[in-house]
């Protein structure tokens, strides 16, 4: 795997923000938890930053059981709702393990009202997190959620309450269910947000044909794996091109090829999701391919190779 | 035994000083057994040293060889009980073929590996003035019998096992009908339970009706029911034995991450402040019969 | 395989406005042409409809070649650009041939602007074509297409206009690269749409990591296939409830139980696409597949099993 | 040998009166071949006995009893030129692996099947006048031209083979220099070809630049080259050889259906009116040279 650890590799470094990132390997909000559960699986130290679970100001106890995942071909949707601690719990009882890690954590929140959100971020505007992920795009609650990120207005609510509550570095989460996501990118960096990250999953069912009723407790989910990918790569093109803040781009991500084709597609950074269910050390797999590529390209730093794509002349 | 991508040396999980490997595991036997059911032994000391009976595995479907590459199928994990652990060296699991992934897993041959992760969740307590076992179980609920079974008996604890199924060939071990009026699973007895098979068919009634007839006789200080297998029949062993005995049961649940991370897995269960969601993976699979929502449990 | 071909066997006969087919299985737009390529390779005259590859007004060259596809986890984006011989050449010499299959024929027109439409609409109303589905969904093309169907008011356009130029049934074709897909089929079917259908694919990127450049030469393309089945129901389950008018699903069906989703789920019809490519048989293999599917559950017509779904309590 | 779900008869493809069977072909051979080829040979007379040099199969790579189950990856077919047809009865593909679909079919096993569809496309067209045919074949381009040369030689007519690639190892079939300062390949002798092989590596040139070298003497009545192999080198060889001989060339474009019904596969033709799109896998996959319009053939 090449040059992987030598001193002299490229610069892999990323900025988001006022945050620098060693790597651009993030782990996605709500594929393990706060952090310790899949302690010891692989060295998630090494990976640039850890984004935790969404939480919310209350603890919720999420979708009711008796399916919250199903597998779908090359991809699965799940219907977890939202279940979290809750923002002071988080901090009180989850942070320092996450931390432990020794690389930059990022605290996911989310709210069925701008002031929720605001609540959050200023309790988390204490605690020693790296940035903070706007959940705007959860497909999975009723309320909040994807009703915010679905409107390019009400997600620049939700920027504009959290922005003054805190001095952290802002991500808004983006949904690709919708018409133009590239509105909505705009309308959240307009607000404040020094980041977006996209995709959140795509809103999907699966019924059961034998009981004729949907597979999952709460009807319908959100579609994430390798399926979403080109999807997903295609919208990291799109808002790449729309805002000059840092993208971070996810969706599919199972290899290192995959990875690249959202950063020369724009990304700053990438995060792994439902790939570390098979592959718990995916993020690292990700990372020394990252590394190999840009030792084989005689590319000193990843800068040059974010949104480094090349049109085709098109007819 | 290497351990792949991963750290080398497995390391505390969490905080709860549990230790959990992933490895890639060669395939020592990998055979066809009767009524859909397949046997696969691996090589796995790290996790045959430690494994307690009712916990799982997280198994990958595929050659480990190709995790780099998205399958269509079998895109997460499957959990399968420990069903046995041979001299602490290797590990069996005993698997009922359902989907892509149990087909694809029986046709894994000697030789190949298995990238598996675990010993995972929380297997059977085993209380130290427990007597007599009482383990009831249904279906593909008798593939961690035999290591429950083993583990109980070296403790010297009295193993009564009531298997059920809706006809003798619906079992993995062939049924043993020598003895005139009672049916038996030879390699069952052969760990050291007191066998008694109940086929639907044959004898009419149901696994928890056998243990309704033996409750009395059964019950007494230092007796538990152990249960495993379809939600309907654990919810009956619950309802008829639970007022006389303690029940532990353990559950089945979809999952992703197996490790109590996703909360795929929950089921609802009674606590002080009424009902919590609580992970197959990491605070089951077994819990106490009585503190499960049976009603919330869904589907 | 059961009942197949048996007199006795359920009834699964699917009315579209005033247009009976004699079974829900249809093969979808642009998938095998104008219908006689495929010829030989599977019975096609035993399908429900065949849907031809949309037609405009003049011949259209699509988009540039190498590569106008390209492979995807479960799936496959395409970037043809509705390359078409024309509304007249399809008329003159196409059409005898798909009718000659003895089921359904619908034509399928797209068009710049909604006179267009209505122009293919009128030349295709004095034809023995069963119906007309509105392509207002094409990702591929860069004016009309999918910029009509993103739009509520505009796809009502295109339908309005379309509406008083053929008396023939008319099927309304939506993307679901929409926020509202239903507020889009509301507006379809109020402006005289007899139908729907559903999905069209969803827009998509594929870099090739080693060029940095798109593998498709039109730079971005659909995502079709089992991949996207899952995103594909749910918009179909959400459009069967806010419309009356029978709803064509389709995305991803690979086997008759994929098909039985998103009947369940609403739709009275269903379509085939990618999967034609792998298995040319597979409309046959769908269509015997939901005819022993009603067998064994003792159900004597699919308009039974037509949005049967029974939603979970949720939370 | 059974058509799957498909009519058990083949019927006539289109309106142009050509046959094209759909059908599981048992595999009788599969044989790793040097440099990452793969050699199938499967039964299939239907196919045999209507087979042109240059058309091709298009090919199911998964197992045919799984197509009722999507998979992950190829699932599209892969195209591959017939290479062989033997006694009518069995046809041979001869393939380079450079993905999974190509892997796939390598691990395919002698008692399997094959799903494949064919014979696709129109080939080399051969004119009665036709005396000499100066073959130009590229890498992988090497795979239609045992069947291409066996049926010219069949029909009287002599072959003049040019082979090339980057180095001696990168062929399916092993070089012989036993002959100083001459390389050729004795399979293709075999069938009645006259060999030379060039080895860009050894040589120090390509085949185009042999062709070049070799023009004059081949040029005359009733001569004509046809190529199979890269699009760089397509293009070399028309440029070189298109003044003065027809040039027949073969070329490949990502395909989905493989029976000119998607227009996935096009390839800019000049025509009359200008530039139009002609499928490779139904107007082609051979062309002549000078209709296709180069500059615009994308990549
Ligand atoms: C803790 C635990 C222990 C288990 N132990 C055993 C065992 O020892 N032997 C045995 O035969 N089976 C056992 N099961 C059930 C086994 O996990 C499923 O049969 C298996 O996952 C089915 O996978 P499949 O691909 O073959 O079937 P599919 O139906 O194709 O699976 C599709 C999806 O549903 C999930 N799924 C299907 N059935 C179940 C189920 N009953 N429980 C959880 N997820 C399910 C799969 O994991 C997969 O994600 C256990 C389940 C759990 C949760
Ligand atoms: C008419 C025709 C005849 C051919 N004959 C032969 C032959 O006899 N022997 C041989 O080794 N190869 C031949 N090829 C090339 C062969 O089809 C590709 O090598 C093969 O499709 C690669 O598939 P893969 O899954 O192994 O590779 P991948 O790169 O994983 O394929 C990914 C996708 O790209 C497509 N693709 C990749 N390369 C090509 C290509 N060169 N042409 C068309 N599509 C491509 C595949 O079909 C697939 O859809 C031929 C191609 C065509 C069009
Ligand atoms: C089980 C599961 C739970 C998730 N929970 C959250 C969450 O709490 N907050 C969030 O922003 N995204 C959540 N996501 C979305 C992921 O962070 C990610 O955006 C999405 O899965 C796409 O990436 P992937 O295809 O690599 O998984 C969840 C995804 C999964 C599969
Ligand atoms: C190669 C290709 C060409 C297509 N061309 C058209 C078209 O001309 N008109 C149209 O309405 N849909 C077109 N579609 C979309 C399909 O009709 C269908 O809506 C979509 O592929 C989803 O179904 P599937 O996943 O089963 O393929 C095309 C799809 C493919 C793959
Ligand atoms: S499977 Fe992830 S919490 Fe249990
Ligand atoms: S592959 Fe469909 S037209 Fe050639």
């Amino acid at each position: 795997m090449g040059a992987s650890g030598t001193v002299s590799g490229p610069d892999l470094s990323v900025q988001i923000g006022s945050l620098t990132l060693k790597n651009p390997v993030m782990v996605a909000s709500g594929i393990f938890g706060y952090g310790d559960e899949f302690r010891g699986l692989a060295d998630y130290g090494e990976l640039g930053a850890l984004v935790l679970k969404t939480v919310t100001r209350e603890p919720r106890p999420g979708n009711p059981p008796a399916s919250r995942t199903v597998e779908t071909p090359a991809g699965m949707v799940n219907a977890i709702g939202l279940e979290n601690v809750g923002v002071e719990a988080l901090v009180e009882e989850k942070l320092p393990l996450a931390l432990s890690y020794g690389t930059a954590v990022i605290a996911s929140i989310a709210g069925d009202t701008p002031e929720d959100f605001a609540a959050c971020a200023e309790i988390l505007d204490d605690t020693p997190v790296s940035a903070i992920e706007i959940n705007i795009s959860c497909p999975n609650v009723r309320k909040g959620g994807m009703a915010f990120g679905v409107d390019a207005w009400a997600s620049a609510q939700v920027v504009r309450a959290v922005r003054p509550a805190t001095r952290k570095p802002l991500i808004a989460k983006l949904t690709p269910n919708v018409t133009d996501i590239c509105a909505i990118a705009r309308a959240c960096a307009a607000a404040g947000a020094d980041a977006v990250s996209l995709v959140n999953t795509f809103s999907a069912m699966v019924v059961d044909v034998e009981t004729r009723r949907p597979v999952l407790a709460a009807n319908t989910g959100g579609l994430s794996g390798p399926a979403i990918r080109p999807a997903a790569v295609l919208r990291t093109f799109q808002v790449a091109r729309a805002v000059s803040a840092p993208v971070i781009g996810m969706g599919g991500i199972w290899n290192a090829s995959d990875a690249l084709e959202f950063i020369i597609a724009g990304a700053s950074a990438v995060a792994v999701g439902t790939v570390l269910f098979a592959d718990p050390a995916a993020g690292n797999r990700v990372l020394a391919g990252i590394r190999e590529y840009l030792v084989r390209h005689r590319l000193d730093s990843l800068q040059e190779l974010v949104g480094s794509i090349t049109l085709r002349d098109g007819d | 035994m290497t351990t792949r991508e991963g750290p080398s040396q497995p390391t505390a999980e969490g905080t709860d000083g549990r230790l959990v490997h992933r490895l890639e595991a060669p395939i020592l036997e990998s055979a066809r057994l009767p009524a859909g059911y397949h046997r696969l032994v691996v090589r796995a000391p790290a996790i045959g040293a430690v494994a307690q009976p009712g916990q799982f595995l997280h198994v990958w479907c595929h050659d480990p060889t190709t995790i780099g590459t998205p399958p269509a199928a079998a895109v997460l994990r499957r959990p399968y009980s420990i069903s046995r652990v041979w001299s602490g060296e290797a590990v069996e699991i005993l698997l009922q073929v359902r989907g892509v992934g149990g087909r694809m897993l029986s046709g894994r041959r000697v030789g190949e590996s298995l990238d598996l992760i675990g010993p995972l969740g929380k297997g059977f307590r085993i209380h130290d003035d427990l007597r007599t076992a009482v383990v009831v179980a249904g279906g593909s609920g008798i593939a961690p019998v035999p290591f429950l079974t083993e583990t109980l008996v070296a403790r010297g604890v009295r193993v009564v096992a009531l298997v059920g199924a809706a006809d003798d060939d619906r079992m993995p071990f062939p049924v043993d009908r020598a003895e005139p009026g009672r049916a038996t699973l030879l390699p069952l007895e052969a760990v050291g339970a007191e066998v008694t098979f109940v086929a639907e068919a044959v004898e009419g009634k149901l696994v928890s009706e056998a243990l309704e007839e033996r409750l009395e006789e059964l019950s007494g200080p230092g007796a538990e029911v152990m249960a495993t297998g379809p939600v309907a029949m654990l919810r009956q062993v619950v309802k008829t034995a639970g007022e006389s005995l303690p029940v532990q049961v353990s559950l089945e649940e979809r999952m992703a991450c197996g490790v109590g991370a996703c909360r795929s897995c929950v089921v609802p269960v009674t606590g002080a402040e009424g009902i919590v969601y609580r992970t197959v993976c990491r605070d089951g699979p077994v819990f106490a019969g009585g503190e499960i929502a049976w009603e919330r449990l869904g589907r």
